[in-house]
């Protein structure tokens, strides 16, 4: 079956079951698929190139197999089974991989990709850790190698006006994004928390334009259709590391509890901020991803007082948290994740002070374990009621 | 004198081989509960008796296994990796490959032409990742361990089993039968369980076939099977796959007494 | 510290290492000191010595709690800190050294004091946090979240991650050194406008000619190692690195070194060496487990030597400086050098390139090892990370096997010294079929 | 709230606890929970109910907790075990602030401020650690569960597990007793190795205020003493340990009942039909 007959949430539907079926048919028709990690990587280079960006991303469903042989098994189970699948020939419709360093575990495992799986083009990103004058000027260079990289193995260029109308294709997508979302700030939402997950998810795998076609036909439907969601208790925000299924906000849906907002690397944080317009494009571009997009892999001055540094790195979250009328804040990561893990304490400290009950979960990427973390996420939902 | 004994202590059983000429002549075994100088000192009466030996008749005897310290009448002690590589190559020297699976632990060990061990891996400590399991489940499931084997091998739906713990595995179990799941059903998905683990392990050492199996997971036909569906190979077993490491043992007596 | 009694010792340790211990009570007893008497203090991260001896310039003592998760490790205090650290709500999976640290900032916090029973006298409140961007994210998002306890300003210097293929002549690789440079100069603001002075350069530059004599001559130690049988064991390498990595710019330091390598030779040219007999050489990665040093001494009981380990701790090889640098970009080259100086190597010994695990490669040659034992930590990602990789490319490229000990940096509870030793006789087999199939694909070794 | 009846059932992997509450425990049924006992729910209520002297028609609100919960056909409502031992523990000891509790499955820490729940730790994954652990061993050493407190207090040398396997501890445990190390010393050596494991857990909620120690375990008088050398102060035990899940299910009822009754809400109850459970 081919997604052409497809529309709206059932064409989400069926592309979040099956990621590459999208990209396999792109490739039967001549186009070149680039797989890209994480929300660091600028798509708008991608796309500039006329490659079709696909998120690469690991599968709780998928045993681990193959990779344990070449990384070890204490680091991001994602990232483990991202390489997996990928040994295992799950991603082979793609010409390219280009990940960037937003985690150590990514700037490692790429090389290890690299190495194992040889694809016809590679490419990693260096990207400053902290957001300073210098930093811009070093994450644009290496900006323009990338770009550069791409031109060589193409033998096309990029110019000026090609970024800016991609610039604008993405910020579009982008603007949809946001009105799917403010979807969720009624109540009771007229969206799942677990079909916004599918929406997303089934976005980072196919071209933006048809991507952002979908979306249009999806508001359209979610406000026409009257079997949303129904009525709960509780309304909940989700932070952490990235979900590559919708299983945990399907289990915590199953409970009286709707989720309706994310701060998560497949949701808000992956569509949140424009790229501003600048004279040369690559402006834009360098500011979104280094200091616009809200990760804990970046490192911002801290020379304020500790108070005020706490508003200023978790203060959208709290924006978030009043606009979509949020209850209560689940934080949830996998284990051995350092980025997230450090986070907890400081946001925890954080909701407490602005009277918002939050929990960490953190789980180990399997659905072996999902009775306890339900039993785990009902006693929440009772602390907060 | 050219008779040589290899005595292997394991967590589950005690196995005595004795050796002449590098070939294995003699075998006995025994549980080694919860005495392991017992064992011992049965295993090595009792093997006499069935080779008509007298014990001045056994030049020396290498002990190995988690038990070897416990044997009192032993003239060295050896590494246990080193002496099942030693005792498969002998019976079979094409084996490019050994997966062991004993009652504490799974091994997956590289040896060349030689017998030599070029490369190992060993389960990490979880009974989940040893026949142990296997008797849990046994256990409660009421079937001894040689009806276990052909039970598997009749299930169609094996159970997919959510915790990976062999104690709670045993309460899972617990509940499925009074859900009525058929015992096979269940079995099969241990072995299931068990197959994988030891897929990892022998994905993480670059397995190569032909792949030998020994230890007393090798006397279950529903764990041979599994894995090899799982593997995608054939796999080898001797005889008798829980003499191989005490005849290995029995081997490197041979060997230093030789050199 | 798992192993207290008394043991016979194999490994024919050096005399000189007794200079060590003294030299690093003093350096945690100035940071102390350096706290009452109002001077500034810093926490600081390794930062492979760009920002020590600018620091050092600026009249700031630092101290270092990475070394001293290694020093409350070998004392047994660290599993206190650590199950403070839990209770503050980190999780147990980060890095051991961090945790240490956390649970130990937050018992001083408590108390409002160095806790009595602190390890070397303990670290004294800090003026400020020095982060780093290289190695791994822990090391800034550990500072980070410190601030919660001690609200002092926490500077990061970042660090491109090199490319793996980078050489010093490429354009990136002048373009990733003005980064740095430019990183340095808005640290030295920093610096500048939290203390109120000016950074004086002359003295940095005479911190810094230390600093390449130190690097020359630790340098120079590490290459007499190669001599078969090799002259120094690892457990001597832990103990000596602490000045090189930390110290450089003392002239202590330079001492210590010059006695260490009149030893080091003299038994070179003796051929005298750390293990006798010398039946396997090892090299080790990465980070040792602190709390069981003494294990080593198990292994060296079977003849196994370990001839190099740990490269983050190595001084970077000898280069030759740009005519016409600044002070600051020669103090950057350094730093820098430490991870793309194995891959000029390799090109110049016609070696194939293998990215981030170069060094293991270049060093499995170099040194003519047996075998290489890999330290798999529970608690550290970065130091664990390329050890299959290496594993593999060790074994496919040089027909070097490895094996694993599972470990913690921190915590020995997660150590099992039986196992290894088990282990390690069917290891023993396995190095010696390598050193055949080296023979017979015509290998040095 | 005269005359008014509340139920809470405590489904555990291990026990099942039934409270009937009015003013007063009214009655008070443990029975096993055992793969053959799990769908007998009803019967361990009908035994409470006959204490109390009820027919099930007089309860006006029946409250299921623990693992068994969502089994339990003829609960008015499913609470957590979390909530659940917290209330019922407040009921017992008001100025709890940090609760233990190790029953058969798993081991959590719950601390308590302002008579509320405001976190919580569990372990879970691996039985060591659990009363199971206990149980598996009791067996091995053919000494009666209710036995293992008053051996260990006769311990001279605690013995080193070294195993943190629950099914390797046992295997140490029978070597252990073969070389003739008194069996007292043994369960010694597994108290002290359990304990330090839920201290170590309860820990991550900085314990404060007075600690309750719950579950089947806490009977254990060996259990305690290890525990409290290891948090340096005394804990408080229920005179019957295993109930507090069920206590604080029947008052968590009471307390939605009385909510209801304020506001003037109706509250939706089940048919008082005592149907047996699906098993779980
Ligand atoms: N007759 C049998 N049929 C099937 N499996 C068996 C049989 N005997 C032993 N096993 C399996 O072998 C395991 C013990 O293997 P063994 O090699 O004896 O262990 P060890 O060397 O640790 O004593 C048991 O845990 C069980 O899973
Ligand atoms: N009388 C007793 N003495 C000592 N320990 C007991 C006693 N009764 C039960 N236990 C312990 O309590 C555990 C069961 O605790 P419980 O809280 O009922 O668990 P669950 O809620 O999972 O059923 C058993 O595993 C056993 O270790
Ligand atoms: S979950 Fe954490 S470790 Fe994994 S890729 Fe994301 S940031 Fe990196
Ligand atoms: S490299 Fe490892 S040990 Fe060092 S700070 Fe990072 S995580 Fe910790
Ligand atoms: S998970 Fe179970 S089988 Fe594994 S170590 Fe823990 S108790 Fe043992």
């Amino acid at each position: 079956m081919t997604t052409a007959s497809l529309h709206g949430f059932a064409k989400a539907r069926k592309i979040y079951e099956d990621r590459g079926l999208r990209a396999r048919e792109l490739k039967a028709e001549g186009k070149k698929i680039m797989g890209y990690y994480c929300s660091y990587p600028p798509l708008e280079l991608i796309t500039g190139m006329d490659f079709v960006p696909f998120r690469v991303q690991g599968s709780i469903n998928e045993a681990i197999t193959k990779a344990d042989s070449s990384i070890p098994t204490i680091v991001c189970p994602i990232i483990r089974s991202s390489l997996d699948m990928a040994m295992k020939g799950k991603y082979d419709f793609m010409e390219g991989f280009v990940t960037a360093h937003s985690c150590d575990c990514q700037e490692k495992f790429c090389r290890i990709w690299e190495h194992e799986l040889k694809l016809p083009f590679h490419h990693y990103i260096d990207m400053p850790h902290v957001v300073r004058e210098n930093s811009f000027e070093q994450f644009k260079e290496k900006l323009i190698m990338f770009q550069k990289a791409m031109e060589a193995y193409t033998g096309r260029a990029l110019d000026r006006e090609r970024i800016q109308q991609e610039i604008r294709v993405h910020n579009r997508q982008r603007a949809l994004v946001r009105k799917l979302y403010d979807l969720r700030k009624e109540n009771p939402p007229l969206l799942s928390g677990a079909e916004n997950l599918e929406i997303m998810i089934a976005l980072m795998c196919m071209p933006i334009e048809e991507g952002s076609i979908m979306l249009e036909e999806i508001i359209q439907e979610a406000l026409s259709r009257g079997n949303g969601p129904g009525e709960k208790d509780t309304r909940l925000m989700l932070w952490g590391s990235p979900l590559t299924e919708t299983n945990l906000i399907q289990m915590i849906e199953s409970l009286n509890a709707h989720v309706v907002m994310d701060d998560i690397c497949v949701g808000t944080r992956h569509y949140w901020a424009d790229v501003e317009a600048t004279s040369d494009p690559m402006d834009g571009i360098v500011k979104r991803y280094l200091s616009e997009i809200k990760c804990p892999r970046t490192f911002r001055e801290s020379s304020s007082t500790f108070e005020e540094e706490m508003e200023s790195r978790f203060g959208y979250l709290k924006d978030f948290a009043r606009d979509w009328h949020v209850d209560g804040i689940l934080l949830q990561s996998v284990k051995y994740c350092d980025t997230h893990g450090y986070e907890v304490p400081a946001l925890k400290a954080y909701f407490e002070k602005i009277g918002l009950p939050a929990m960490y979960l953190e789980h180990e990427y399997t659905m072996a374990a999902e009775a306890q973390l339900k039993n785990r996420v009902e006693a929440f939902l009772e602390i907060i009621a | 004198m050219d008779w040589y004994g290899g005595i292997d202590v394991g967590s589950v059983t005690t196995k005595m081989a004795i050796s002449r000429g590098e070939k294995l002549l003699f075998f006995y075994k025994t549980a080694s509960g919860s005495n392991f100088q017992n064992a011992a000192d049965t295993v090595f009466g009792e093997i006499l008796k069935l080779s008509n030996l007298k014990r001045s008749d056994i030049a020396s005897v290498f002990a190995t296994g988690c038990g070897s310290d416990r044997v009192k009448f032993a003239d060295s002690k050896v590494s246990d990796l080193t002496c099942s590589a030693m005792g498969i190559h002998q019976l079979f020297p094409h084996a490019k490959t050994l997966i062991e699976i004993g009652g504490q632990s799974s091994k997956v060990i590289r040896i060349n032409d030689e017998g030599k061990i070029i490369n190992f891996v060993v389960s990490e400590k979880c009974a989940s990742g040893s026949g142990r399991f296997l008797q849990v489940i046994a256990r409660v499931l009421q079937v001894s361990m040689d009806e276990i084997g052909p039970l598997s091998l009749k299930s169609k739906n094996p159970v997919g089993f959510t915790t990976s713990c062999a104690v709670f595995g045993e309460s899972e179990a617990v509940s499925r039968i009074a859900e009525g799941t058929p015992k096979e059903d269940i079995i099969a998905g241990v072995h299931q369980a068990l197959a994988t683990k030891i897929a990892t392990l022998a994905d993480r050492i670059g397995m190569e076939p032909p792949c030998a199996l020994t230890g007393g997971g090798a006397l279950d036909i529903g764990l041979v099977k599994r894995i090899e569906t799982t593997l995608g190979i054939k796999l080898e077993a001797p005889e008798d796959p829980q003499a191989v490491t005490a005849f290995g043992a029995a081997l490197q007596a041979e060997n230093m007494a030789k050199s | 510290m798992a192993d207290k009694e008394k043991t016979k010792k194999f490994i024919n340790r050096l005399k000189s290492r007794n200079i060590v211990r003294p030299m690093v009570n003093k350096m945690y007893a100035e940071g102390v000191t350096a706290a009452n008497e109002g001077r500034p203090l810093a926490w600081s991260m390794v930062n492979w010595w760009e920002g020590d001896i600018v620091m050092r310039a600026m009249g700031v003592t630092p101290v270092y709690p990475e070394n001293y998760g290694t020093v409350c490790a070998s004392t047994g205090m660290a599993q206190k800190y650590q199950a403070i650290c839990d209770a503050e709500g980190f999780p147990t999976h980060l890095c051991g050294y961090s945790r240490n640290h956390i649970g130990y900032a937050a018992e001083m916090k408590k108390l409002g004091k160095i806790p009595p029973d602190a390890p070397l006298g303990g670290m004294a409140e800090p003026t400020f946090m020095l982060g780093s961007g290289i190695a791994c994210d822990t090391r800034f998002k550990w500072f980070q979240a410190l601030r919660q306890y001690y609200d002092v300003p926490v500077w990061t210097i970042d660090t491109p991650s090199y490319d793996h293929t980078e050489d010093i002549d490429s354009d990136i690789h002048e373009h990733n050194i003005r980064h740095k440079v430019k990183e340095l100069e808005r640290f030295i603001e920093f610096l500048e406008n939290l203390l109120g002075k000016k950074i004086d350069m002359d003295l940095v530059e005479d911190y810094l000619e230390n600093q390449e004599k130190v690097f020359q001559l630790w340098w120079e130690i590490n290459e007499l190692r190669k001599a078969k049988p090799c002259p120094m064991h690892s457990r001597d390498f832990w103990t000596l690195m602490v000045p090189g990595y930390y110290m450089t710019y003392d002239k202590d330091a330079l001492n210590l070194y010059h006695q260490v390598y009149e030893e080091v030779k003299a038994r070179t040219d003796a051929g005298i060496g750390a293990v006798t007999p010398e039946k396997y050489r090892l090299m080790f990665a990465e980070l040792p487990p602190w709390h069981s040093l003494d294990f080593f001494e198990k292994l060296a009981e079977r003849g196994w030597n370990f001839v190099v380990e740990s490269q983050g701790y190595h001084p970077p090889e000898p280069m030759s400086l740009k005519t016409g640098d600044s002070v600051l970009e020669r103090l950057t080259r350094w730093t820098y050098w430490v991870n793309v100086g194995h891959i000029r190597k390799a090109k110049e010994k016609n070696y194939p390139l293998f990215g981030p695990v170069q060094y293991y490669y270049n060093w499995a040659r170099e040194y003519q090892v047996d075998g290489f034992i890999t330290h798999s930590l529970l608690s550290c990602r970065t130091a664990t990370f390329w050890l299959p990789h290496a594993a593999n490319i060790l074994k496919e490229e040089l027909l070097v096997p490895s094996m694993n000990m599972e470990g913690d940096i921190v915590d020995f509870t997660v150590f099992d010294p039986d196992l290894v030793l088990k282990n390690a006789e069917a290891f023993e087999e396995s190095m010696d079929y390598h050193r055949g199939e080296r023979k017979r694909k015509g290998l040095e070794w | 709230m005269k005359g008014k009846y509340f139920a809470g059932i405590d489904i555990g992997s291990t026990m099942t606890k039934v409270i009937i509450y009015s003013e007063g425990i009214r009655g008070q049924v443990i029975g096993p929970t055992g793969p053959e006992h799990r769908h007998l729910a009803n019967i361990v209520m009908e035994d409470a109910l006959a204490q109390a002297r009820i027919p099930f028609e007089a309860v006006d609100y029946v409250v299921a907790t623990g693992y068994g919960r969502i089994n339990v056909p003829f609960a008015d409502k499913q609470i957590t075990e979390i909530s659940c031992h917290a209330r019922g523990v407040l009921h017992f000891f008001p100025n709890a602030g940090t609760v233990i509790d190790i029953g058969g499955q798993d081991a959590k820490g719950i601390k308590i401020a302002n008579n509320r729940v405001v976190d919580f730790v569990m372990n879970d994954k691996c039985a060591a650690g659990t009363g199971r652990f206990l149980e598996v061993i009791a067996e091995t050493l053919g000494v009666n569960i209710k036995d293992m407190g008053p051996l260990s207090l006769k311990a001279r040398n605690k013995v080193k597990i070294s195993s943190i396997c629950t099914i390797f501890a046992e295997q140490e445990v029978v070597s252990q007793l073969s070389e003739g190390i008194p069996v007292e010393d043994i369960i010694a050596g597994l108290h002290e190795a359990i304990a330090g494991r839920a201290f170590r857990m309860a820990s991550k909620l900085k314990i404060e205020g007075d600690v309750v120690f719950t579950g089947g375990v806490a009977k254990n008088t060996g259990m305690v003493k290890a525990l409290e050398s290891h948090l340096g102060r005394p804990v408080y035990i229920c005179r019957e340990p295993l109930i507090t899940g069920a206590m604080g299910a029947a008052l968590l009822g009471k307390e939605l009942v009385e909510k209801a009754m304020e506001s003037g809400k109706a509250i939706k109850i089940k048919e008082r039909k005592l149907t047996t459970a699906r098993v779980f």
